[in-house]
């Protein structure tokens, strides 16, 4: 009983992890932040599949996943960083107020 | 040389070769619509038209022409379902109508494009009638009740088109026709529709003949008031003396004047024949007798007052049919052969009527009585056309006028008097008005109007005898008139022709009709009603001192003349009295439909324009409510779930 | 050694809570590179010791690497960045709920044993993680190669000053 | 070997060759030649799927598996597999890169280069996810394609291409977040996932009493390719990033990204999940109000480019509606959509392409009356508007007409009527751009301008064919489909 409780909290660890991490999406105005909530979310995904792993038995195939998962995140990882620099040089700084232009 | 021989070989080869296939159907009702293409595009070209006519019209007479002469066929083109199929049954009776309108189609188009040469809707007239002839033959040849039906509504399309051509900022009579010709189809629509029910097949070969009980009564009444109505009984006339102030002349002729006769009497025939088990002396025999009758008797007393040649003949139209309507309905033979006979007769004598006052009108652009006078000398061809079919509608021997109301006198006075009396009520009538129409338009002093064509072509030096140009018609418009002229004393003369070669045969009876009345009695009465009929006419014209007016002592006879204000003001006008029940029923639909539109144009337009703009409105660009939007769709979506899975 | 995933949980917990409310960027990324170790600690102790080495060098190493030099390209004064970048007053309750929808979802989550699926009876996986990832997943292994591919395009073309082919 | 295993291998391999060619030529050669290799990969593309369409029922195969230089016969090894499906929408693709190409022959000439290698990754991508069998890899291919998409929007670095693009990326991970988590909760259940096995599973009803989970993944599999497709209410990036990016570009992302990304994600999904009626009514719920709600939209804009991101927006609505009704019509009349809809967004945004080189701008109110300067933009454009519109006898009534055949036919009554009156609200905006483009009066700013040259005119001729063609012939597929016993 004492195993399956540590799921069910690393269950709910994740999903607080993912309110965090969307929550900051939601409410922060700087665009790199914007990216870190995205990366925390990203963290409890990850957290999600190895728990997956671990209860079917499948964890070699988890840490596939989670491998080429963690390529791809830091790939728009830096897609994102790159743009987020680019619109700094456009406008001085990195506020996501600026990005009103595209309405309606 | 041509033998005789050889024209049979001919005529069976065109026969067997139509009966191949789908080559009645290309050849009867395709080829036509291409000629009428060819000659719409033709636009104005006189000469090239009138080529067209006469081609085209020699080949549909010869494949009418082999039709006859074969011995009968049936085609059968499977469509969709089978009670869709397009059955064509060539049979004696209906290729003999096909020959009839053959030739008839040719006199009237060629009368039209000359009446009609070198003007705007020349060309559109040529189409509209090749059109007419291609659904004519297809109507005609049509072995299911539905294709017929389907072709029937056709001629309703080009009549209202032609009469839409002719006046298009006021298409009073198109409309008056679209709307009485439409409810008569709709009373034929209704009346197929119980009939095949009845039947339980629309293909009128395997009818039998249904008995008229319970529904079918319903059904046969409304299959024949379309027919008749079709043709311009009453009560479905008032278009017609409409059509003939607004319209040119080459309409009346083809379409009140013969197509819409020849289709009319055509069906009625059919549901007497072929489709209804019709005795004499039963209550629908009655009803349609004494349709028949009314419509002989009103329209006349109509026409007898008119002082315009285009309307008093248009009346004239009217009453004739009555004359069929009653000889059919008096479910005898020698009744329905009359009123066939009688169809035929009147196909000829009042197109060629139509004709010379087209002819009057295209020389000195009037058609009405008080404004001409003494045309017989600038026009001696018309002039005695003009009198042979008079005398043929009036019932004068030898003209074929007089054998056919022969036997419907005949006929009616079998089934009772009164039908009798009210024939020659009319009959004395037509006489009356025609001696009054030719004696004024032909007789008297020379008199046109200052403005007609005539006129003006006599230059600059005023009004003087010489300089007149009124003079005798093309040869395009007289050769028409003459052949029609021509036609009547032959049918009259060797009326056998008629009759027993081509009538009787093809509806199978064995005993001859032809030849003098067998009774000396009827014959008798006869000449005395035309006799009576001149001296009214001399009294008449005593009393008021011109042709004119020789019928005024009929219309303002002292109970008569309230009858006739009534009918002037269209009291009598079934048309009008619709028109009142549909202008209620309009107010109150533009009520309904106001309604509906004020939701439509400002309910819905600010329900759309207000979600829009609020939408519009939240979606200010900012990342975070994009991003909250999301949110709240996935826990929509859990909503959505749960909703399926509790 | 349950103890040590607890414990990891705990932090890992604490350092999201801290990279959403610091308003420093730099001590922002510096916890997310915590948290993503404390994740490799427990990855490693549920059984993925590969994955776990990746994810400690890949995510907290040169994630918070880019993110720091990013940061570093757009240095923003401290004072003006903290007027600016003040976090939005209006959905302040927005936190609350969620901690308290978290706080009834843990309790429906301890009190029903049935959250979980039941213990699939998969057997015989195949033991060797490189068998896996490169005999089974190779369409992911080129998909990588592409998307590395694409992060390179990426790069030439964000980053590149002036580019007029 | 047989001829089908070169063929399929094209579809990966071609968009790496076209990569490494354009990368290891000089700089001036691979300027002077991208767009001929781009082109030719189109073509290639093209012909490989029809090939292989003719090549299946050839070799009786329901399916051909391949792999990429691996063994397939390991024990749960994953493969590549094509079937009619996946080759329908592989020639959409091919399709759409050669319009791109076209447009993009006059609207691009900078970074040739960059563009041809975006391209082909996002080709590679987008091949990738159909062609895969397992629901990881199928996000790993759709990671490649937001990628590409994402740096083609910022590609020439404006203001707006940037927003756009961060936009785009925002949303995109967090639907990454979504799915991937959705993945994990499945393969919690499953143990795999690959398709065959999610459908086993589903179909044999393991621990119905515990789905809790798998349900909840399903949930976030959905959510997440919605906001890939662009669906209400995850769409708001879509008209961001259209309308931002340069037209080749928009006209791939509109005619194709958004199809494959989302909806034939959305079309695996519904296959996996057969038999779960919240999964189907979720979808029509979705696909209703995707329709009324980006057709309100467009109703209220002033972009050109943006009235078509939107009108995007509503007829991805309608596929949604044709997966959601499930069985082969649905599939089928989603399907025809997607092609359908490529045709006459690529008509569309050759329109833009045209009216933003000869006239410079694409605010509608500052235009009127082109229809007589540029007659056949006018045209392509008035056929696609009756394509869209969903008027006989053009190709979009067809699709439309199947979609609806299949919601009354599995009794989403209600649904088959929105269907069929939301069509009004499509012919109303298009009714209004039509009007403030084509028609009115002239400004007299424009009183020169010209029709377009060149490659565009020659792609609005070609689709405009095409969507007649296609209409006219759609007659003769039914009565194939009747043959079939689908209809």
């Amino acid at each position: 009983m004492s195993n399956f409780n540590l799921e069910i909290i690393i269950l709910v660890v994740g999903f607080l992890m993912i309110i965090a991490g969307v929550y900051c999406l939601i409410r922060t105005y700087h665009l790199l932040k914007i990216l870190i909530g995205i990366e925390v979310a990203m963290k409890a995904v990850t957290m999600f599949i190895i728990l997956a792993g671990h209860i079917n038995g499948k964890i070699n195939l988890a840490q596939t996943f989670v491998i080429t998962m963690i390529v791809t995140e830091v790939v728009v990882a830096v897609v994102a960083a790159g743009l987020a620099i680019n619109l700094y040089r456009k406008y001085g700084n990195m506020d996501v107020r600026n990005l009103r232009k595209l309405k309606g | 040389m041509f033998s005789y021989d050889m024209f049979n070989t001919l005529m069976d080869s065109i026969s067997s070769f139509l009966s191949h296939g789908a080559n009645i159907i290309l050849f009867m009702i395709v080829l036509p619509l291409i000629w009428g293409i060819i000659g719409w595009l033709l636009k104005k070209n006189y000469l090239l038209q009138l080529a067209v006519v006469v081609l085209s019209s020699t080949i549909n007479i010869l494949f009418a022409l082999s039709l006859y002469l074969s011995k009968g066929f049936y085609v059968t083109f499977p469509f969709a379902s089978s009670g869709l199929d397009i059955a064509f049954n060539i049979y004696k009776f209906s290729a003999l109508f096909l020959m009839f309108i053959a030739i008839g189609f040719f006199l009237v188009t060629l009368y039209g494009t000359a009446f009609l040469r070198n003007e705007k809707h020349a060309g559109i007239f040529l189409l509209y009638m090749y059109i007419s002839l291609a659904i004519l033959n297809g109507a005609i040849l049509s072995d299911n009740l539905g294709v017929m039906l389907f072709f029937w509504e056709g001629l309703l399309c080009t009549l209202f088109g032609m009469l839409v051509t002719n006046n298009e900022q006021k298409p009073r009579a198109a409309v008056k026709a679209l709307v009485l010709s439409g409810t008569a189809d709709l009373l034929l629509m209704l009346g197929i529709i119980i009939t095949v029910y009845r039947a339980g097949t629309p293909f009128i070969s395997q009818m039998g003949k249904l008995s008229i009980t319970g529904v079918s009564t319903v059904g046969f009444m409304c299959m024949m008031l379309g027919a008749i109505g079709k043709a311009g009984c009453m009560p479905f006339h008032s278009w017609i003396p409409v059509a003939a102030g607004d319209a040119p002349v080459p309409f009346m002729v083809a379409f009140p004047g013969a197509i819409e006769k020849l289709l009319g009497i055509y069906l009625a025939v059919r549901i007497v024949i072929d489709i209804y088990d019709f005795r004499s002396g039963s209550i629908s025999s009655i009803v349609i007798m004494v349709i028949g009758t009314l419509t002989i008797i009103f329209a006349v007393a109509m026409a007898l007052i008119q002082k315009d040649m285009k309307r008093l003949l248009s009346y004239h139209a009217i009453s004739q049919v009555g004359y069929m309507v009653l000889g059919i309905g008096t479910a005898l033979p020698i009744g329905i052969i009359g009123g066939l006979f009688h169809m035929l007769n009147n196909a000829i004598y009042k197109s060629c009527l139509f004709m010379t006052a087209g002819s009057i009108e295209k020389q000195t652009g009037t058609t009405d009585l008080k404004k001409v006078g003494g045309l017989g000398k600038r026009m001696p061809i018309t002039m005695i056309c003009f009198m042979i079919s008079g005398f043929a509608i009036a019932g004068l021997p030898p003209f074929n006028g007089f054998f056919s109301k022969e036997l419907i006198f005949d006929a009616a006075l079998e089934s009772h008097l009164i039908f009798y009396l009210g024939a020659l009520l009319g009959a004395f009538m037509t006489a009356v008005s025609f001696l009054k129409m030719g004696r004024a338009a032909f007789s008297g002093p020379l008199k046109f109007p200052e403005n007609s064509p005539g006129k003006l072509a006599s230059g600059k030096n005023g009004f003087h005898e010489s300089n007149i140009s009124v003079r005798e018609s093309d040869i395009g418009m007289l050769l028409p008139m003459v052949i029609m002229a021509f036609l009547s004393i032959i049918f009259g003369i060797i009326n056998t022709l008629p009759l027993d070669k081509l009538l009787g045969s093809a509806l199978g009876y064995n005993k001859t009709y032809s030849g003098w009345p067998h009774s000396m009695l009827l014959v008798v009465v006869s000449f005395i009603i035309l006799g009576l009929a001149l001296l009214d006419h001399i009294y008449g014209y005593r009393k008021t001192g011109s042709a004119i007016n020789a019928a005024d002592h009929i219309h303002y006879a002292p109970l008569l003349k309230n009858i006739y204000n009534a009918a002037e003001k269209q009291w009598f006008d079934p048309y009008n009295h619709l028109m009142y029940v549909v202008n209620g029923f309009s107010t109150f639909c533009t009520l309904v439909e106001r309604s509906i539109s004020w939701v439509y144009d400002y309910g819905a337009v600010k329900i759309v324009e207000g979600a829009g703009n609020l939408l519009h409105r939240l979606n200010n660009g900012s990342l975070s409510r994009y991003l909250f939007a999301a949110v709240a769709g996935v826990a929509g979506i859990v909503v959505i779930f749960l909703v399926v899975l509790l | 050694m349950e103890a040590i995933i607890y414990i990891c949980l705990g932090f890992m917990l604490i350092c999201s809570f801290l990279v959403v409310r610091i308003k420093s960027m730099l001590k922002s990324a510096v916890a997310l590179a915590a948290a993503s170790a404390a994740l490799g600690i427990i990855m490693y102790v549920l059984g993925s010791a590969w994955a776990a080495l990746i994810e400690i060098s890949v995510c907290s190493g040169l994630v918070t690497v880019i993110f720091i030099s990013a940061i570093s390209l757009s240095n923003t004064d401290k004072k003006e960045l903290q007027k600016l970048y003040e976090d939005k007053k209006r959905m302040a309750y927005l936190p609350v709920v969620l901690i308290i929808g978290g706080i009834i979802f843990i309790f429906v989550a301890l009190s029903t044993d049935s959250l979980l699926p039941q213990a699939v009876s998969v057997a015989q996986e195949i033991d060797n993680f490189r068998e896996v990832l490169w005999n089974n997943r190779q369409a992911d292994i080129w998909a990588q190669a592409i998307v590395i591919i694409a992060g390179a395009i990426a790069v030439t073309v964000l980053f590149k000053e002036k580019d007029t082919i | 070997m047989r001829v089908i295993d070169y063929i399929t291998v094209s579809f990966l391999v071609v968009p790496i060759i076209i990569i490494l060619i354009n990368n290891l030529l000089s700089k001036h050669i691979a300027k002077r030649i991208s767009f001929y290799l781009v082109g030719a990969a189109a073509v290639l593309q093209i012909a490989a799927s029809v090939a292989d369409f003719f090549l299946l029922p050839y070799y009786k195969l329901h399916e051909y598996k391949f792999t990429l230089l691996w063994n397939i016969d390991n024990p749960d090894s994953e493969y590549f597999a094509v079937n009619s499906l996946s080759l329908v929408i592989l020639f959409c693709i091919g399709f759409v890169t050669f319009i791109s190409v076209l447009i993009a022959k006059h609207t691009i000439d900078r970074k040739k280069v960059s563009y041809v290698n975006l391209l082909m990754t996002l080709i590679f991508g987008m091949n990738g996810m159909l062609i895969v069998t397992d629901l990881f890899s199928l996000y790993v291919f759709l990671e490649i394609v937001g990628i590409s998409s994402f740096v083609l929007i910022a590609l020439f670095k404006s203001e707006t291409g940037l927003e756009g693009s961060f936009k785009y990326l925002v949303m995109s991970s967090l639907a990454s977040i979504f799915v991937l988590t959705g993945l994990a909760f499945v393969f919690m259940h499953v143990g795999s996932l690959q398709y065959e096995n999610i459908s086993k599973y589903i179909l044999s009803g393991h621990g119905s009493s515990r789905l809790y989970l798998m349900y909840a993944g399903m949930i976030l599999l959905i959510a997440g390719f919605a906001t890939k497709s662009g669906a209400v209410p995850f769409h708001s990036w879509l008209p961001d990033a259209h309308q931002s990016a340069d037209t080749a570009i928009s006209v791939l992302l509109s005619g194709i990204v958004i199809k494959v990304a989302g909806v034939y994600g959305l079309i695996i999904l519904s296959r996996l999940f057969d038999g779960i009626p919240a999964v189907n009514l979720t979808l029509l719920v979705m696909g209703t109000v995707s329709i009324i709600v980006g057709a309100l939209l467009a109703l209220k804009q002033d972009h050109f480019k943006r009235i078509v991101a939107y009108s995007s927006v509503s007829q991805v609505g309608y596929m949604l509606l044709g997966v959601g009704a499930g069985g082969t019509l649905g599939l089928l009349g989603a399907v025809t959509h997607i092609f359908n809809h490529a045709t006459f967004k690529c008509t569309l945004f050759s329109n833009a392409a045209a009216l933003h080189e000869q006239t410079g701008t694409l605010d509608i109110n500052d235009m009127g009356g082109l229809h007589e300067k540029m007659p056949v933009t006018g045209f392509s454009s008035v056929t696609a508007f009756l394509s869209t519109a969903g008027i006989p006898p053009f190709s979009g009534f067809w699709s439309k007409l199947l979609i609806v055949m299949a919601l009354w036919m599995n009794d989403f009554k209600v649904f088959a009527g929105i269907a069929l009156f939301s069509s009004i609200f499509t012919a109303s905006y298009f009714l209004r751009l039509q009007k403030k483009v084509f028609f009115g009066k002239v400004p007299n700013k424009y009183e020169y301008v010209k029709e377009i040259g060149g490659s565009i005119k020659y792609a609005e001729i070609f689709l405009t064919i095409i969507m007649i063609a296609v209409g006219l012939a759609f007659p003769l597929a039914l009565l194939y489909l009747k043959g079939r016993g689908i209809l």
